[in-house]
């Protein structure tokens, strides 16, 4: 007799937490207005990344082709796992005077791990995060870029 | 993979029912050696177990790591204090802000630094809400492993928006390095208190749904009440912290003991049950959030004005000695020992971590229980591999 | 119990043992052959009670090789760490506090691993972290690798 | 997506292959179709980068929609293998083996940058598989640390297009999943790619 008692009690016990956790996703079921999915590639318009989302490293060049970048090496050094490399070339100023300068800034995407040390150090404010995350390629190669456009000089007053 | 099954003299054994009586009766002693990972649904990761059954019951566990052993403690020798911030978030990626609080705290204390309150503050919280984000997802696979699919859905639409809350802070979702030695990264996003307070009553409505939704399940009572036992003696001495240990009744909170950033300031209680059956692990956890959402609510109107950090030389030199930090991580105590001998980088640091002294008491936890249980003795000390192998 | 307190009932009942300054912890060394008795005592004595042992480190001294051991007690909440080290670099053998704090299983076996340094009566002193056929001790300072990339 | 909003559609143009006569391609285009829409993964996961795959399959970003939702945990039944994490020597057998017992046509996505290159762990790492591909070939590289979930969702978009391209003349085999022309970034300093935005 006791057997059959705890018997019904444990189906009932059973049923019961069934129920109740039925009842929340039924309310889900019948409330659409709080689906939080969101319909990535035809939202790419919308989608929007918070201003400080760390996607890439980027240089930010004014309209004259400018950038900020010395070619000092800084970011360089500070970059944990090597995934900024900085080429400098001699050049000879209009005085006469021979200065490095930079030649490519080379940044390795598929290295990069976005700790922001790089940006943090860099003293003349050269480097920026981007927010770009659609980086997926088919060759590897593809994702070492040379962050500094081609035939672009060093912005006016930036030591 | 099976060990060879070897029966004494099997030549003499003939197909007479008592010889085959025998044959089975030698086949039931032996025990039987299955291998669970490296590549397991239900090991969070990569960890292989290797375990000794008799019949359904395990005997025996044998845990093998290192399927994920990258060296991270050699590798910080070479890099300075600022860089191995960077190193410590991939250690234990659900509680990447404690992992790095650790080693800053260290390095601020090697240095005699006072940070400003408002880090204190700042650190805290970010901290609350990581463990809020690593409880919630610890409650989702949980609830995978044992079945519950719907839990995982629930759990992670949740976890969602403490991502962005993070993302709109710190600027990355989960490894958020944020911290730095003397202070933060960078100041709190003007939205991010307004967006934390949001956050808490939202999830005060939808915590009592995880509970509808799993605590009070048939299924998950059967499958954890009374099923794997730790005592407070055993949990003391294979060292279990956080709310596996906590459940044991083992007081191990360090946050309550050894008072590090702002938790001083907040008022909450450390959660102990006495039972340290696989149930009281997981209400363990879920009391934990209803807390973390406590010191939220305590702090986050309070965020003194100032700094975001110490001013900080550019190259850091820690002074000759030894310093030794610990911190509550999501899974237990996190603790960061650095010796260093006065270069920029350290000679040796270790870094203490909860889930490699969690996993070792797992073999006389799910010892005499059976296979099956063993999954749910594994999800419910919430073990993150990497952090074990380091 | 503050650590000046602490180290007079440490040198009532251990007086070989070297205390060395540290801020935070009360920090002292013991000859190998004796941390087996002493850390028995740490644990025995009602008056220490270190019950939890939190951390042990390997450290390679170049001279030495060291291991060290963090100690806390549930009931007092004290921090004590021993140090001990061995100088023979070939075959360094330290005592097992396996029976004592059942958490040294793991973390010794990974000393053992990453240092070398061989514990006696540990019940199953295997590989743990690196591959079967590994071949040195990867955290020692003069290892060599030639699948590390410098930089 | 527009095939103009992607990238590396260059590296893409590498694996077209010459094309059969109607029916061939047209039985092509079909079989494509249906592959590209219901790549299932494996559940494999090492680090970091699995928890995002995780949040991937989840409310909020839904792999499902993709048609590959069913996280399969025997390679057996699995069409693509999310490299999500470090891969060091001691897994690396392992990966190995797993990828060995999937069945043909496989693919492979390293996601994150331990995946990629070996990441953060490149230098100074005595254990970290410097880069997947070392062990597998790679169809689609991934980078971030760990990527975002909407860069996981692009990166099996970018697989989809690369699915779609195969043919039944030309059966896709381990040897010709990587393209025919190398760029080597050490020699060829001008195939750097510039980055302008």
């Amino acid at each position: 007799m006791n057997s059959i008692v705890k018997y019904i009690t444990d189906v009932y016990r059973a049923v019961k937490s069934l129920v109740t956790g039925m009842k929340v996703t039924g309310y889900y079921f019948v409330h659409p207005g709080e689906i939080v999915t969101q319909q990535y590639p035809e939202n790419r318009k919308e989608l929007v990344m918070f201003e400080r989302f760390r996607g890439e490293v980027i240089m930010p060049h004014d309209d004259n082709n400018q950038h900020k970048c010395t070619g000092c090496g800084i970011c360089q050094i500070n970059c944990p796992n090597g995934s900024i490399e900085v080429k400098s070339i001699q050049v000879e100023t209009e005085d006469g005077k021979k200065k490095r300068v930079l030649d490519q800034h080379i940044y390795h995407l598929s290295m990069c791990t976005f700790c922001g040390l790089c940006i943090k150090t860099c003293p003349s404010n050269a480097l920026k995060f981007g927010n770009e995350f659609e980086h997926a390629v088919f060759t590897k190669s593809k994702l070492t870029k040379v962050l500094n456009r081609p035939g672009s000089t060093l912005m006016k007053g930036v030591q | 993979m099976t060990e060879l099954i070897n029966v004494t003299e099997p030549d003499k054994l003939t197909d007479q029912p008592e010889d085959q009586d025998k044959l089975t009766e030698q086949l039931e002693e032996q025990e039987y050696i299955i291998n669970m990972g490296p590549q397991h649904p239900s090991t969070h990761g990569v960890l292989r177990l290797v375990l000794s059954l008799k019949g359904e019951i395990v005997k025996n566990i044998q845990p093998h790591c290192g399927y994920i052993h990258r060296g991270i403690e050699k590798m910080c020798e070479r890099l300075t204090y600022q860089q191995i911030i960077h190193l410590t978030d991939r250690l234990d990626y659900l509680s990447a802000h404690h992992n790095n609080e650790a080693v800053c705290l260290c390095v601020e204390k090697a240095l005699e630094v006072e940070v400003p309150e408002r880090v204190k503050y700042i650190r805290t919280i970010i901290d609350e809400l990581g463990r809020l984000a690593s409880h919630q997802l610890w409650w989702c696979s949980f609830g995978m492993d044992l079945g519950a699919l719907t839990a995982f859905f629930y759990g992670l639409r949740d976890r969602e928006k403490i991502l962005d809350i993070f993302e709109e802070t710190t600027g990355s979702r989960l490894l958020q390095s944020y911290n730095c030695p003397g202070g933060l990264m960078n100041d709190i996003h003007p939205n991010f208190q307004k967006r934390v307070k949001e956050f808490i009553t939202y999830f005060r409505k939808k915590l009592p749904e995880y509970d509808e939704l799993l605590t009070g399940n048939v299924i998950l009572m059967e499958r954890t009440k009374g099923v794997g036992f730790l005592s407070l003696e055993d949990a003391i001495s294979y060292g279990v912290t956080g709310p596996s240990g906590r459940a044991s009744g083992f007081a191990c909170d360090v946050r309550k003991h050894h008072p590090y950033s702002a938790y001083d300031k907040a008022e909450f209680k450390e959660i102990l049950y006495t039972t340290g059956d696989t149930f009281h692990r997981y209400k363990a956890r879920i009391d934990e959030m209803w807390e973390s959402m406590k010191i939220l609510e305590q702090l986050i109107d309070n965020i003194p004005e100032g700094d975001y950090s110490a001013k900080m030389k550019p190259v850091l030199r820690l002074p000759e000695g030894e310093y030794y930090q610990r911190v509550e991580s999501c899974r237990g105590e996190f603790g960061v020992y650095i010796i260093s001998d006065g270069n920029k980088t350290p000679y040796r640091i270790k870094f203490r971590s909860p889930n490699f002294s969690n996993l070792s008491a797992l073999n006389i936890i799910a010892r005499n229980f059976k296979i099956a249980d063993l999954i749910a003795i594994g999800g419910s000390l919430d073990l993150v591999i990497p952090d074990i192998d380091r | 119990m503050t650590n000046d307190q602490l180290k007079e009932k440490i040198t009532a009942i251990e007086p070989e043992a070297v205390f060395s300054e540290n801020k935070q912890y009360l920090t002292l060394s013991i000859p190998k052959e004796k941390l087996f008795a002493f850390a028995e005592k740490l644990k025995g004595s009602e008056a220490l009670k270190f019950d939890f042992l939190f951390n042990i480190t390997g450290v390679d001294r170049q001279k030495s090789l060291e291991v060290v051991y963090h100690l806390d007690s549930s009931v007092y909440r004290h921090v004590l760490v021993v140090k001990t080290e061995t100088t023979d670099r070939e075959n360094p053998r330290i005592d097992s506090v396996c029976s004592i704090w059942h958490t040294a299983e793991f973390h010794e076996r990974e000393v053992f691993e990453l240092f070398g340094i061989k514990f006696n009566n540990h019940p199953d002193l295997r590989r743990l972290l690196l591959e079967d056929d590994h071949v040195g001790y990867p955290f020692r300072k003069d290892y060599v690798d030639d699948n590390i990339v410098q930089r | 997506m527009k095939f103009d909003e992607f990238r590396d559609n260059d590296s893409l143009e590498l694996f077209k292959k010459p094309g059969g006569n109607i029916l061939l391609t047209t039985i092509d285009d079909i079989i494509d179709w249906g592959r590209s829409n219901s790549i299932w993964p494996l559940t494999f996961a090492t680090s970091c980068c699995g928890i995002e795959m995780m949040a991937t399959g989840a409310s909020r970003h839904d792999f499902a929609r993709f048609g590959i939702e069913v996280y399969r945990a025997s390679p057996r039944q699995a069409d693509v293998i999310v490299v999500a994490g470090t891969i060091v020597r001691k897994m690396a057998p392992v990966l190995k083996r797993l990828y060995d017992q999937m069945s043909e046509p496989k693919y492979v996505i390293a996601m994150g940058a331990c995946a990629v290159s070996g990441g953060p762990f490149y230098y100074n790492s005595y254990s970290v598989v410097r880069g997947v591909e070392e062990v597998i070939p790679v169809d689609v590289y991934i980078p971030g640390c760990p990527p975002r979930p909407e860069a996981l969702l692009y990166g099996v978009m970018q697989l989809q297009r690369k699915i779609k391209l195969e043919t039944m003349s030309d059966p896709r085999t381990a040897d010709t999943q990587r393209p025919k022309k190398e760029i080597d970034p050490e020699t060829d300093f001008n195939n750097y790619q510039f980055g302008i935005r």
